[in-house]
Order: C-alpha cells, then structure tokens, then sequence
C-alpha cells in the first residue's frame, strides 16, 4: 500500500486530504456521519480572540455550481475553543489545524500564542482575508507587505507548522507566497474564496446581507488550479491546494500542478464523507500506478510551459 | 441519530394541483423521526444543484417517508421527476422537534401553504400523548389544499373558495373567541409573515407558541453558520443568532426575532 | 412598448443586450439561425493587425458551468476584415462594435486608425487582455498605467465611442475603471475572461496547449457581478456588464448593479439565439413593471451598503 | 440549412454492450442531410453540462434521423437517459459532408470503434451514386460491434473475437493485397491514432482518402474558433488552422496534419 502520510516540520499527517476552515465546523457535529480520522486533518473554524456573532442573516446564497457566503467569521472565540471543543479535538487521530482570523496583527499574535501553548492544536493556518480595521476595513490579504509582517511575526511565536492562507482576489498570488516564504511561513493555502455577488430579482435586494460574500464550490475549481499553479511555481514551500475539490480527479489535479495536500470545501455540506473518501481513493489510485508514496504525484503534471506567458492571448 | 441514507423512492403523487407527496423506503429515519425534524436531500448526483434541498418529514408510515413539497425551483423540479425505484441521496432526521409532550392539553395546528408538511407527523404524535388537537389550515386558494392527516381541521383561503375567507391566524383568533380551549400550545409553520402574525397574536395572548423556522441553508447540519435567525437578547446565553438547522427548526416564538 | 435603446456619444444601440467578441465570430456565422438584427449590437472577434493563426489545439475544456479556452486571438487581421466581413456588417440594422486586441500600444492604434475611416464600424471596445510583447509578455490589462496610456493614446484618435474592456485578474478593478475614464474612454466593458486550467488525469497533462486559459460562462457569474458593481459604484461612465450572462434574470442581476448595458458571451455557443431572446425578455419585464424605458432598470438594485466593506469578514 | 430544431425522441436502443442507437424525428434534418455531417445536441436544458455535444448523423430513416454513441461522461449519460417522447434541442445538420460523388469506383469504408457513425448515411449516398462499397470494421472487442447497415462488412477486433485479429488498417492493407480494386476512395472515422496510420497508409500508396475528426467543439458552428486542426502548410491558401466544425469534419488526409 502507497504512503500516504507526508509532514510538515515534524508534524505528520495522516494523508493529504484535509477538511477546509469553516467547512467542517470544529470536528465535533459530524462525528456521528463520518469517521473523521480518516481524514489527513482538520482544519478549525477561523478563531478570533472574542466571539463573534458573525453577519445578519441572508448568509448563503447558492449559485451555477457554486455557492455565496457571508457568514462573517462567526466563531466561538479561542477560550472557548480552549474549552469546549480541543478536549474532544485532542483525543482524534487527525492533525488539527487551528485557522486564526483577526482584525489587528496584535489579536493575530494573541490568539496564536494562546493556542501555541496548547496540546492538541498541532499547526496553524492563518486566514488573512479579514479587514484590518487600521486600515478602514480592507483585507490583510490584498497588502502583501502586511501579509509578510503578519507571517514574520507569527513566526516568531511558534515552532508549530505556521500555513498562510492566501486570497485570490490579487493580481499576482506569487508574490504574495513568496513573500510569506521569505518571512518564514512553512506552507500556503491556495486559494480562500472569490469575491462574488447575487441579486434576488424578485425583491430587488442583493441576495447576502453583506451585499457581496465568498464564492465557493465546483465553479472556482479551474481558477483555484491556477493559482495553486502559479504559486506551485514561485516557491519551494509546499502547497496546500484548496478550491472546488469535490472528487478523487479533482484532488488528482491539483497534485498534478503541484499541491503537496488538498482541502475539502464546500462538498463536505453537501456530503461530509467527501474527505476521507478522496484521501483513500488517492491511496488506491498510488497502488493501481505502482507508486510507493502518492507523494509522488506531486507535480508530476507533464508539461514544459512555465508560468509567465501563461496569461498570454487568452 | 442522522445518518446519510441511499434510500430507494417508492412512490410519487402529485396530490394537488403542483403539490407533490414523495414517499421513500428507509427503516431507520421512519423509525427515529421526531416531529419537525426534517431532512436534507441530494436532488443532484452532479452539481446542478450543488446543495441539498432540506424538507420536512411529513409523515411516516411504517417503513416509508413521506415528504409533500412543490416546485419552487431547479431542485424540487428535479424531486418531482423522482419515480418509484430511483434511489435518493438523504441526509436525516435533522434538526430538533417540536414539544409535542409536556403541560398542555390542546395542541393548535396553525399552517400557511406548505407549511402544512410537518404536521401530519406532528398529529400522530400528539395523538399518541393523548392531546387534543385542532388545525388551521391556510392556502392561497382551495386547490392548494389536499386533505392531509390532520385532526379538526378548519381550512382558511384568501379567496375564500374553501372555508373561511382570510388568514388562517384571523381563522385561529375567531375560533379562540368561540371556544373555550383549556391549556393551548400553538404549533406554526409557514411563511415568514404568517409565523410574525402568529407570534405577535401569540405572545399578545401570553400563548405558548412553537414556530418552524425555513430558512437558506448549505448544509443542514451545523457545519457552515449559514442559517442563523436572531435570538431575543439576553434570552439563552449571550449569543445573539441561533442555527435553524441544528438549534431548530422548531423554536419558542418568544425566543427569537423574526425578520 | 418601453424604451429599449441606449447612447454612447451619439451612436444609438438599439438595445441593451449586445454579442460579446470571441463568442460571436464576425456575425455572419450563424445569419441563419438568428436574426442578429434583434440585437443591440455586435462586438466582433477581436481584431489585430496582421492576420493570426491563434493557438495550437487542445483550446477549449469544459468545467463545472463553464469553459475554459485559449484561442489565442486567432483572427483574420484587420484588413481582411474590411475587405471580407464589413460589408456585410456594414449592412445590418444592429451597431457593430470592433474589438480591438494588441501586442503593442502602436499596433492598438494603427488598427484603430484604420477601422475609424471606415463606414461601417460604429464604436470600438478595447481588449488589453494582451501580451505585451516590451514587457515580456505580461498582460497590459494587469497594469493600470499602461491601460490609462493606451486609453489616452486611442482617444486623441476617434471621436467613436471608446470602450475599454477590462479584465477581472486584478485586485482593485475600479483603479483600472477610474483610469481610463478619466483618460477619456466612453465606457468600460466588465469582465474579461479570469484565468484559470484544467489537467486531464489520463494524460497527466493540462487541457489546454497553453496551460492556463479563459473561464467563462455561469459559473463566473457571481464574480463578475461583484466586479460590475464595484467598478459602477467607482465611475460615472456607463459599465457594459458581462460574465455568465444566459438569462434574462442574469440580465436583470446585472443592470441592478448598475451596468448601462450587458453582453452575452459562452451562451452563444450554446444557443445562439439567448441575445435576442433576453433583450426582448428585458422589454417585456420593464412593460410589466410599468417602467418607460428599460434603463430605469439601470444601478436600481435596493441596497444601503456600499462598496467599501465589502471585501469584510467573508 | 443548419437550424435550431426542438425535436421529439422516437426512440432509445441500447443496441450493443454500452453502444446506444437514438432515433429523432425531424423531417428538415432528414430531409437535408449529407452523409459526414453532425448534429450538436443540448444534453441538459440547465448548465450540467454546459455545453452542446456533437454527433454524427449516423443514418436517416423517412423523418426519422439516427445518432449512435456510447456513454462517455455527463452528457452521453443524460443522452442515453432519453426516452421516446422526450425532447430535444438538436442544432443541425452541420458540418462538410464527404465526397461521395465524383471520380472514383470503390468506396473503402473504414470505421474504428464508434468511427462507424456516419458510415450507414454515408453507405446509402454511394449507392445511389452506385458506387462499389467494401466496409472495414474495427474495434476492441466483438461486443462492441453491432451489424450496421453497411455493405460488404470485413471486422477487425483487437482480441480476434470476430473477423480478424488486428487493427482495420491492417484488415485493409491485406484485402487490398487480395483483391483489384479499381479507381478507390477511402473513407475513414475513428479514434486518431487509427486515423493516423489509415492516413499513412493512405499517402504511401497514394491513394483517396477522406477522414472525419472528432475534435473538441464549444459550439459547432464556426463561432468560437475552439475546433482546430493545422493543416499541410501552403495548402489552401496561408492560414494555419482549419475548423473542424465549419471546414470539416470531414478533410482529405493529404491537407492536414493530425496529432
Ligand atoms: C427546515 C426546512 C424544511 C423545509 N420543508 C419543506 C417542505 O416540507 N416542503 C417544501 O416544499 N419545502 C420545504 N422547505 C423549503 C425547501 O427547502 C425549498 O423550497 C427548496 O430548497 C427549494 O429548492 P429549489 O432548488 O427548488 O428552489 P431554488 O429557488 O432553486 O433554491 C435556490 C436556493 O434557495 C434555497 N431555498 C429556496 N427556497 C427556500 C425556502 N423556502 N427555504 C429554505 N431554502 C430555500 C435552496 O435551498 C437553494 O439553496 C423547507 C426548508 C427548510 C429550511
Ligand atoms: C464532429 C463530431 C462527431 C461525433 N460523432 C460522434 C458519434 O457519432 N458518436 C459518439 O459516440 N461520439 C461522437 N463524437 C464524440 C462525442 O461528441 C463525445 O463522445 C461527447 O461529446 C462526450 O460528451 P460527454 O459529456 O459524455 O463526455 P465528457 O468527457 O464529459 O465531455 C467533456 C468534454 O469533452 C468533449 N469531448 C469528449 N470526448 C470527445 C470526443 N471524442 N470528441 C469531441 N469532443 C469530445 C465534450 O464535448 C465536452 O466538452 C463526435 C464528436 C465530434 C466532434
Ligand atoms: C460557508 C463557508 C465558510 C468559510 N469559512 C472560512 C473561515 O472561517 N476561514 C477560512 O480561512 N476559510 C473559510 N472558508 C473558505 C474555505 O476554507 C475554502 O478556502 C473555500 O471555500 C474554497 O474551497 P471550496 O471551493 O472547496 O469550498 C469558508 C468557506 C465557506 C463556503
Ligand atoms: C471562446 C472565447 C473567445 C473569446 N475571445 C475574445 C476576444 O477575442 N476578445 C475579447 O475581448 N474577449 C473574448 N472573449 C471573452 C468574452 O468576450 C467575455 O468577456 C467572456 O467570455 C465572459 O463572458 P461569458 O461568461 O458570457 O462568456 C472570449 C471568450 C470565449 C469563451
Ligand atoms: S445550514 Fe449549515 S449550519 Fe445550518
Ligand atoms: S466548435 Fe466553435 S468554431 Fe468549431
């Protein structure tokens, strides 16, 4: 049987296919319909230092293929995480990712260091696509020179796997993994959603509260395979393929261009099963290749057109 | 306890004009439904549509499930297509129950439109606490109506073509007024200005008073934070929404904010 | 029967539903299956100076409600177009806009220089979706000053309508539109196709010769809506709304938003026919709803929030 | 002329092992189709998938037009789910045909697997045009060959379970080492590879030969510029590519140049 296992720092994972931040709640209100440890690891809600109530309702709106979302970072806050949720998170088989979100680089730094004493939360994935109220609202996510101060001093705080989630909604991605590399970071998510919109026609009134929200799903797949591409390209650090991925040809893919692991998404609301099902379809598909380590489909993608003319004369 | 079933649809009825009753074959959700629970279907093998559709478990009649809905749009199209033999992707029973025990004697049924799917279910429960049971039931117009398994029922429509003339929450006040109920509980579903008409006539007459919320929902099972609806402040602990799906559909009028 | 038609300076469309370039060819391909006179107008495939053959095959792959292509701008040049297809064009009852594509600011404006002599063509869309071959090949598009030149430099040379299209792979798409509105364009065209791949698992290679290439189609949709609001809430010229459009309610979506006008793209290829049909659907609905003139419907979304928070807390 | 036709299924057969035989109605589409040309069928009326899927006319029956195919993925799995009665939205008849008149005597029909399509149409045109007809018939396995309506069938499969054991330009090499053919024409379909060496073939002993690609279409009908294939440089004229939709699909194998 192919290895399926692969590390960061010396953390392992059980395989490559993770649940997404905010996919897959905090572990705990599936536990009954899928056998989690089947999966290479969990990755937490976002957490922020308070609660947070999240957006007023319309909070989803579904779209061809894909799917809106404005649900505002709801989270339980990281004491109560503390609390109610890493005793039973503690005691799985999986890697458990604490997803960080803030609205300061000090709430970042608080909420890391917090967790970063505590067992059971192995690594931590940080979500930059949230407004840094010093700056009127706009995301972390889109200044890379910010990106790069919040990885160089989260950095600073842990020896735990530190992975930044990076946001498509940029012109040039690489530059951003690059810079995260360059501060230290030890892997990137790619991709966070797309910012998108709907309009319900009947009442005149965009369909989420919050006007325009993330998109999601099958739809974004081809531009998530992309960017993972791109950033594939730009960085030695592993990547961390996120965006679409609904089946075991999709996870495929995004290994192919050069993903080290993949997370499901959006297709854990419609079948929470997805994750471990993938990751033990990626196994068989080693064995039927006669591949030791499904490691090895990372880039093995057959091509030799590199990135840059790639936006050429579309 | 929810559980993702492969069941096999056994049959399919258009029972009103554009109202279709789909019953299922599955041991265990027949057997663990509670009253207003509900389940999350899988109207799709691809991704069109890419969500499951959430409908209340109408009734249940020995193995079989039933489900009433109508089309609203791609998803129940794809529903009402089903025919006995196709399997069906379902996700349940979801969600929490309406009281149908505790300190009451008369449970009043009070449904706008499809908002009648959960109480035949809901009936045979009470029946069973050896409650008594009367039932309003309002539509848009008569041929909306199919008879349902509901006790005492009084039909209400806005054009009047079957029973009183008006809505069924002005049929429930003038039935109060007529006769004498002794310790109530009221029990709604339906639209959204119907549930706020219910609950302010509710809470004017301190009634006790259940609401079953419908409201967008990704997942149906508390993953996403999608389908939140507000908590009156202060009531339950700090938190100001509560989740439909997990924390619902069924909730006490007084403890949330319609809107 | 309310008013359909619309102006740029002084060139009347007479609707607001127009064929997007690349999806309708030059309008002759398919004269027997639609009556492209319904329309309000045609943009044509993008045209450069010398004739181009355009990318190898593989080209086109289809994705979850959408499509991916990279066709390379093939097109039979400028001249061949005024010898070849503007005759016909030249003869229609619909307002023929020529797309305009480029490797270099000179060659953008030679083609217009040329095609603004010519009787026949009645406005011009500017696609910088290009290579720019002095900067190695990296898109004008992504690159704010050089499509507010290229803006400037086209203005001195046309008193048609200038429309520039702009593409969605940036971070702040409204920097684009402030740009070229205040360098004098007419209008701006939102969206461009956002870049995105697909690999075949068989072959382990990407679908498409070019590796990354075009999405378009539904699945899109919701990105492009967002990025028609942003960019109407950001300038004062009219916005031409594109991206996934296939319905009339799509249609509605985004004139609520505040695009003046839409184009219909993939659908073409699906049902040549959508273009008519949603401009006729788009009366009908402003007759039903007692409106006189269908631009009523124009930035009438009923919404207090504006653009600014809403890349908040997705 | 190409037209939009909503159309009514006559009839679904799954006539081999996984090879289905659909039967339209559509009195124009019958009436003005050339041997070579396709349809492109709109599978779902939603976006899953999103677009059309061509296939060859296969043959023509008074108004009845058929199409052959086998499930590849979505839509061929929604197209074999039609049943009579059914509509569909058929774009068609598209396309160049093959040169079935001119100056030849014998038309040698070679069809790799589902190539064998637009050879029952193709078949009935030489015979008015009373032309000599040898059918070359490849394919993986004898389940997948089901009797056409071709004349004089010769079958090659992979594994040698019916006619000859090989490839079908093999099977022709040998007839032709057998027997005189005078003033021939091939005619080829099928996977590329096959099409490759029947055009090598072909060249070497130059002979007539036409084939029919089957290259990816977004659309069908020469809008969309997604159908390439290079052709044999200088040739007709400078330009690089030919549209398969538009300028084929059916090409003389000595102008253009497969990969
Ligand atoms: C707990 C619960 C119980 C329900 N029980 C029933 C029932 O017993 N019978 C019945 O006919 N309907 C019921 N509904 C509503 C039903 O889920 C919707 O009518 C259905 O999802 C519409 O899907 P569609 O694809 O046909 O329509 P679309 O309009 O295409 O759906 C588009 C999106 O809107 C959502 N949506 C649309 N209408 C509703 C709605 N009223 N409530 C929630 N989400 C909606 C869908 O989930 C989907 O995401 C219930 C909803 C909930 C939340
Ligand atoms: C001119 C022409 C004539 C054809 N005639 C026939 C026929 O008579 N019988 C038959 O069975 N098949 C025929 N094909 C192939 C047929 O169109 C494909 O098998 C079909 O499109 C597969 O669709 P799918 O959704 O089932 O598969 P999918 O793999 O889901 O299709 C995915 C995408 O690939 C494209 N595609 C996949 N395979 C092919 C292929 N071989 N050729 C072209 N596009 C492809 C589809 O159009 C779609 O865009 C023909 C193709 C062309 C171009
Ligand atoms: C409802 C919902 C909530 C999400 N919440 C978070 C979150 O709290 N933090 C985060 O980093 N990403 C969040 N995401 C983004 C996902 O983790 C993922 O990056 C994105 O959905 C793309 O993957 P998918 O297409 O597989 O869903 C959320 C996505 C959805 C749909
Ligand atoms: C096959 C294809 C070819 C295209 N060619 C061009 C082009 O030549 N010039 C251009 O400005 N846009 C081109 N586009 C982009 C479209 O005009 C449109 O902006 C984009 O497809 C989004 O709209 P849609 O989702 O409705 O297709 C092309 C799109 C497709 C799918
Ligand atoms: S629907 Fe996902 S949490 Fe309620
Ligand atoms: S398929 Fe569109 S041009 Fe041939």
């Amino acid at each position: 049987m192919a290895k399926q296992s692969f590390k960061l720092r010396d953390v392992e994972f059980n395989n490559r296919v993770l649940a997404a931040s905010g996919t897959f709640g905090y572990g705990d209100e599936v536990k009954h319909l899928v056998d989690v440890n089947r999966l290479g690891g969990i990755v937490t809600k976002s957490l922020s230092w308070k609660p947070r109530d999240g957006n007023a309702p319309r909070r989803i709106a579904e779209t061809p293929a894909g799917m809106l979302n404005s649900i505002g970072l709801a989270n339980i806050g990281v004491h109560n995480f503390i609390d109610e949720k890493l005793p039973y998170l503690r005691q799985l088989q999986t890697t458990i990712v604490a997803n960080i979100a803030a609205s300061s680089v000090q709430e970042y730094c608080d909420v890391l260091s917090l967790l970063d004493t505590q067992d059971g939360v192995d690594a931590f994935e940080i979500n930059v696509s949230c407004p840094n109220v010093k700056e009127g609202g706009l995301s972390f996510g889109t200044n890379c020179e910010m990106v790069r101060e919040i990885t160089a001093q989260l950095r600073a705080l842990t020896k735990k796997p530190l992975i930044l989630k990076l946001t498509p909604n940029v012109t040039h991605i690489s530059e951003f993994a690059r810079a995260v590399e360059e501060a230290g970071a030890d892997a990137v998510s790619v991709i966070n959603t797309l910012i998108g919109m709907a309009v319900d026609i009947k009442t005149r009134k965009p369909k989420l509260s919050t006007v325009t929200g993330g998109l999601s799903g099958p739809a974004i797949k081809p531009i998530a395979l992309a960017k993972v591409y791109e950033v594939a390209q730009a960085v030695k650090i592993p990547v961390i393929g996120i965006g679409g991925i609904s089946t075991l040809e999709d996870a495929l893919e995004f290994l192919l261009v050069g993903a080290s692991a993949v997370q499901v998404g959006s297709i854990n609301f419609v079948d929470p099963t997805a994750g471990p099902a993938i990751a033990e379809g990626l196994a068989a598909y080693a064995d039927k290749n006669g591949l030791h380590d499904v490691g090895q489909l990372v880039g093995a993608m057959d091509s030799n057109i590199e990135f840059s003319v790639l936006q050429s004369w579309l | 306890m929810a559980a993702q079933h492969i069941v096999s649809v056994s049959s399919q009825e258009e029972v009103a004009d554009g109202l279709f009753l789909l019953r299922f074959r599955s041991k265990q959700i027949a057997q663990t439904s509670l009253p207003g629970q509900f389940v999350n279907i899988r109207t799709s093998d691809g991704f069109a549509p890419f969500l499951r559709r959430p409908f209340s478990i109408s009734r249940v009649d020995g193995e079989l499930v039933e489900i009433l809905f109508n089309i609203v749009g791609a998803g129940t199209r794809l529903l009402a297509e089903k025919r006995s033999g196709d399997t069906l992707d379902v996700l349940g029973p979801l969600g929490v129950s309406f009281g149908y025990r505790g300190d009451f004697d008369t449970a009043l049924i009070v449904a706008g439109g499809l908002g009648v799917a959960p109480f035949p279910l809901l009936s045979s429960w009470l029946q069973r606490e050896e409650k008594q049971v009367v039932s309003f039931i309002g539509a848009r117009s008569a041929y909306q109506l199919y008879r349902l398994h509901l006790r005492n029922p009084q039909y209400a429509t806005d054009d009047g073509s079957t029973g009183a003339k008006g809505t069924v929450v002005e049929l429930l006040a003038r039935y109060l007024d007529n006769h004498r109920v002794t310790k109530p509980r009221i029990f709604g579903c339906g639209p959204t200005r119907m549930l706020q008409a219910l609950s302010d006539f509710a809470q004017k007459n301190n009634m006790e008073c259940e609401l079953s919320l419908e409201g967008d929902m990704a997942c149906g099972i508390g993953l996403c934070q999608g389908c939140p609806v507000e908590r009156v402040s202060g009531h339950n602990g700090q938190k100001k929404y509560a989740l439909v799906c997990t924390e619902g559909p069924a909730f006490q009028c007084r403890d949330i904010i319609l809107s």
